[in-house]
């Protein structure tokens, strides 16, 4: 059992609304500091294998095909053997 | 002349095409089922508005691995019309086979309602006509499309933005804009015109019952198209 | 909570029956039925069968004085849903549900699910889903924990009812001070379907398949029915197991599936798991039948790992659908549900002996009586006693509030008062035009949908005053019927039936009973004076916070039927120089307005009177008005009164045309503007229709006068109010 | 200026039908070796401030209130300087 975590994140100049709301809402409720927010995707993606380079191939694939947009967003992810 | 309207698990305003294309504009129309081939002999395929695969990840994100959408590729290269509404908008983002993406509405909620479009081009398959401003319903949480820094210029080059929201007399203003969408955008085409992705429903303003029947004009010039 | 694993159910004692919500009566019972003690999963089943939510103990008795028959009436209540026969060979189905606690607890999720329980109430029955309305109360507003329920709520229904396609064409909303910590979610689903579609909930034939397709079974939502029925508290949230989480995608998906199954006549009948999952669905369907349904634990698909009979049994998971199936048709049901990515499990099978037989990891863990579960359920007598507060505030002389000093300020805080104002701030975030038949749309007296292929329209609407109910729960109750009536009447269409959803306190206390009673009463005398036979509805009692019970608020569904479409009237002015007149009696005081509501912050004055012939006679005038084409626009008078009406008439009109309006000064005129008496419609009509629009109402013996003309860009009245379509619109615009 | 990432993901026994539909969607895809997808949400916060422990007292009481729902939702967060 392979586990691996997959950060996607918009790319900086792409408009985040969802962000930019969330900083709004945090200011109206008195967080004076927050300068800003930006949101993105956490995926926990776990792996029937042993073979970390399979998955690993597997994973860079399956981020640009499905799970990021490669024209918004960026992706960066993580592997780590679990036994669970 | 041969129609058809993809059907997506999920897909939500398939009837709705399906029902304006047969009833309305009485031509052939079939549902293309989206886990086959469509056939060679279509000369124009709709993917419909909706929720397909449910919107879950990011909109039209799964749908475009649906096998249909080799042949709706293949039908594009061939010269072959392809119109998508709203969901199929994003799916044919997703799919690449137009430029840029869409991210969630300024305002973050979901936005139905009448709007105004201006037609920027009338020389396409899809807006031969001469009405200038269409008044017609939207849909949508996620219809604010973005592009790259140089898309709005490329777009604007070749002449590839043909609906933009509009006030009723045709002023591209911020206020007229419902959803934050970059220029007022609001659909556009591939270079070679044959594919219009649309965020507005023109299928559900083609009776006058329904509160306006502009949307005709763009089924319309899509038969005419087709026949001539 | 129970143990997780089957082989440590824990032992019966006297206290596990009591959390389960059963008394000892109940429990003796029990043993009764079964010739033995019950086992722990029995008992799980027996709690939420006879849960309040389920069973109805409270209020069956009252439930059974409604009106139910009718010439158009295929199916009353006992179903999932009722059904209505609209001629040429289709029928409507519709329902209401509430989902309240739920939302009080996860606002988003708690509304989604409710959207997706309706729905699939519903399509159960063979009708497509046509359209949704959804009646809410919320409590005050500026409070800022009630409005993250509202933005929760409405976002919730928005996400689930957009994905699914179908259009959210009605509701309606009160702001009040009763309502906080426990807002009111009701929710309602309209479906269309060739009447030979009709499918019953019901096992019909032994040695048919018990087939089981959508979502996994989790650990949500377990003893859902049980926490629908008692009061919120602090703990409530602990109380709970997991939330539901709404899964709209799936929920299109199960619709699209159950359709086809209908369709292809492959089932023989199909109930979706609701409340109490597993249980309600299976011994319901077995008992309708009279037979026995045995199935098998292990062939339920579970998201879970080690969950126990118990859990299984009672587990809320959304999304999950039951049906029976002939075996010579298994196949057909597996491609069928293969195409739409579903999964065909087979669970067991209907048997001839009566009982349901439930089966894990070898051994039986429960054996009942189907026919039992329902039929030998608990009623409860309960006590009614007419409550104090009745006579304290209806003593009150709403004369002797000062008039205010300057009318115009006094209709714009009226137009923007939470209640009042318009809800576009709500109706935009639905979908309200996919499926292509809203004709009218949201923002009228009622939504008018086509039915394609015919000439014929319907037409919907859901009202309920709690304010009304609370101060007069009789007249209320009577109320309720006629103003949903009324304004489907507006439209041009015939009012044919109902359903309901009613809201209630504790029913153990005996000021709340005595509501529940007189409400029921005003209902189901409306109901047969306006010839709308009751085909269905929800009751949801212990909506309370902290001790405090909501106003009492039923709510009723209306349908009606448009036979042709030239009849369809919409609400707002039409043409400069049309007459302006008012159909109904004299409003006499302000007692239970929204004007006193919002000037005193407090619910006082005697109820507005109901008459239920005179409302009879007003709904006659209007409709034969409309269908002689004497009217341009029709608009039923409600919250606000004649000044609200009005002014919508205004903002209604699609050039924003104004109005100069003329009262009588023998009235007060603060009385005259907002009272809210009954029974009233605005119309304007062209000149030349004057005479015989007034002819008609004589005929009928109803008041009919004309106060005033549309005219210019203002609304003015009298002296008093004049103030430009602008600022109207500027107030009725407001968001809380 | 402090940088704060917060995750936030759904409690174990809430359905998570997103992650299902990618899960199943990957599986289409031929990624046969996915046994699991979960989708949670990923946070980055900036603050205007150097006060480590105002900033993470900030932070704890904004995931409660508005990052996550306590109802359905877990979170947690680290902390990091940056000067950005
Ligand atoms: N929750 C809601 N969902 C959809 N439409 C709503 C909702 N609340 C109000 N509306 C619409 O706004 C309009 C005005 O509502 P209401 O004041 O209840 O009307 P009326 O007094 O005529 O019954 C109606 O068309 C109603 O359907
Ligand atoms: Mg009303």
């Amino acid at each position: 059992m392979i586990h691996a975590k997959v950060h996607v994140t918009l790319k900086p100049d792409v408009m985040d609304p969802q962000g930019l709301a969330v900083k709004n809402a945090l200011e109206s409720l008195d967080y004076k500091t927050v300068s800003r927010v930006s949101i993105g995707k956490y995926f926990l993606v776990d792996f029937d294998s042993s073979d970390r380079e399979a998955v690993e191939a597997d994973l860079e694939k399956m981020c640009k095909q499905l799970l990021s947009n490669p024209v918004i967003e960026n992706y960066r992810y993580q592997l780590e053997d679990g036994t669970q | 002349m041969k129609l058809g309207v993809v059907v997506f698990p999920g897909s939500n305003c398939d009837t709705d095409c399906f029902y304006a294309l047969k009833e309305v504009m009485k031509v052939a129309v079939d549902y293309l089922w989206h886990g086959e081939q469509a056939r060679d002999d279509y000369d124009c395929i709709i993917l419909p508005g909706g929720f397909s695969y449910g919107d879950y990840l990011r909109t039209g994100a799964i749908a475009r691995f649906s096998p249909i959408m080799r042949s709706v590729a293949e039908l594009a290269r061939k010269g072959r019309l392809i119109l998508g509404i709203c969901n199929g908008f994003q799916i044919l983002l997703e799919a690449g086979l137009l430029p840029g993406a869409m991210v969630r509405n300024i305002s973050l909620q979901f936005i139905c309602k009448y709007v105004n479009i201006k037609v920027e081009q009338n020389h396409t398959p899809f807006s031969n006509f001469s009405k200038s401003v269409l008044r017609i319903p939207i849909a949508h949480g996620q219809g604010n499309y973005v592009i790259d820094a140089h898309g709005p210029a490329e777009l604007e080059e070749h002449q590839q933005i043909l609906f933009r929201y509009c006030t009723p007399e045709g002023a591209v203003t911020r206020e007229a804009n419902p959803n934050g969408s970059i220029g007022n955008i609001a659909g556009i085409v591939n270079r070679e015109r044959n594919i219009l992705g649309m965020m507005p429903h023109p299928e559900r303003c083609s009776e006058a019952q329904l509160g306006s029947a502009d949307g005709k004009l763009i089924f319309e010039s899509i038969i005419r198209y087709l026949s001539a | 909570m129970p143990e997780r694993t089957p082989l440590s159910d824990p032992a019966i004692t006297m206290e596990l029956v009591s959390d389960h919500g059963l008394s000892e009566e109940d429990y003796n019972h029990i043993k009764e039925i079964l010739g033995r003690e019950p086992s722990f999963t029995e008992l799980g089943i027996f709690s939420v069968m006879w849960s309040e939510h389920c069973c109805y103990k409270s209020s069956k008795l009252l439930l059974k004085t409604f009106p139910t028959s009718g010439q158009r009436i295929l199916q009353g209540p006992g179903e999932n849903a009722g059904v209505v026969d609209i001629g040429d060979g289709l029928a409507v189905v519709f329902k209401m549900e509430s989902h309240n606690h739920p939302s009080a607890v996860e606002p988003y999720q708690g509304a989604a699910t409710g959207v997706g329980g309706i729905l699939r109430d519903i399509f159960t029955m063979g009708a497509r889903p046509i359209a949704m309305l959804n009646p809410l109360r919320f409590g005050n507003p500026s409070i800022a924990w009630n409005r993250y329920i509202v933005n929760g709520v409405i976002s919730g229904i928005a996400d689930y009812g957009n994905c699914v396609g179908v259009p959210t064409v009605a509701g309606d909303i009160y702001f009040s001070d009763s309502y906080n910590g426990n807002p009111l979610v009701n929710v309602m689903c309209v479906g269309l379907m060739d009447k030979k579609d009709m499918t019953l909930a019901c096992a019909r034939t032994s040695g048919s398949y018990v087939v089981y397709y959508g979502n996994a079974t989790g650990r949500d939502g377990i003893h859902g029915a049980t926490f629908a029925s008692e009061e919120l508290s602090e703990d409530s949230q602990e109380r709970r197991s997991a939330v539901q989480v709404g899964d709209p995608f799936m929920g299109k998906r199960i619709l699209e599936a159950t359709l086809d199954l209908i369709r292809a006549r492959v089932v023989e009948g199909i109930q979706d798991m609701g409340a109490a999952g597993l249980t309600c669905s299976t011994c319901e369907m077995a008992g309708r039948g009279a037979k026995g349904i045995e199935i098998d634990l292990d062939c339920v698909p579970q998201r879970a790992e080690n969950m126990s009979p118990y859990e299984l049994m009672l587990s809320e998971s959304q999304e999950r659908m039951l049906a029976i199936c002939p075996r010579d048709k298994i196949d057909q049901v597996r491609e069928i549900l293969t195409k739409w990515d579903l999964e065909c499990c087979i669970l067991g099978t209907v048997t001839d002996d009566g009982l349901m037989r439930v089966k894990h990891g070898g051994r039986v863990v429960a054996e009942i009586p189907a026919a039992k579960i329902s039929d030998d359920s608990p009623v409860c007598r309960r006590e009614a006693r007419t409550p104090e507060y009745l006579n304290r505030l209806t003593k009150f002389d709403p004369a002797a509030v000062e008039p205010p000093a300057d009318y115009n300020p006094a209709l714009l805080e009226l137009l923007a008062f939470p209640t009042i104002a318009s809800k576009r701030w709500v109706y935009e975030q639905y979908d309200h035009m996919v499926q292509t038949n809203t004709v009218v749309s949201p923002g009228h007296s009622a939504a008018v949908l086509r039915i394609k292929g015919t000439n014929k329209h319907i037409a919907l609407s859901c009202d309920g005053n709690g304010m009304y109910c609370y101060l007069n729960p009789y007249i209320g109750g009577m109320i309720t019927v006629a103003e949903a009536a009324r304004n489907v009447v507006c439209t041009g269409a015939e009012p044919i039936a109902i359903t309901n959803c009613l809201n209630f306190g504790n029913p153990e206390k005996p000021d709340i009973f005595h509501q529940f009673a007189e409400c029921i009463r005003g209902i189901g005398d409306a109901c047969r004076e306006l010839n709308t036979p009751v085909t269905g509805g929800n009751v949801s009692f212990y909506n309370e916070n902290q001790g405090e019970a909501v106003f009492p608020t039923p709510v009723i569904g209306m349908l009606g039927v448009i036979d042709d479409p030239q009849w369809i009237t919409p609400s707002g002015f039409q043409d400069e120089g049309d007459c302006i007149v008012l159909l109904g009696p004299e409003v006499t005081h302000l007692g239970g307005s929204q004007y006193l509501y919002q000037r005193m912050k407090v619910v006082v004055g005697p109820c507005p009177e109901m008459h239920l012939e005179t409302e009879r006679k007003v709904q006659a005038v209007c409709r034969e008005a409309i269908r002689a084409g004497l009217v341009k626009s029709a608009h039923d008078l409600s919250e606000g009164g004649l000044a609200v009406a009005v002014a919508e008439a205004c903002l209604r009109s699609e050039r924003q045309l104004g109005a100069v309006i003329t009262m009588n000064a023998q009235l007060r005129l603060d009385i005259a503007l907002f009272g809210e008496a009954q029974s009233r419609i605005l119309m304007s009509c062209a000149p030349s229709s004057l005479d015989s629009l007034m002819q008609l109402a004589k005929v009928h013996n109803v008041t009919a006068r004309k106060i005033g003309t549309v005219r210019g860009e203002r609304l003015i009245i009298n002296r008093s109010v004049d103030l430009s379509i602008a600022s109207l619109q500027e107030a009725h615009h407001t968001v809380p």
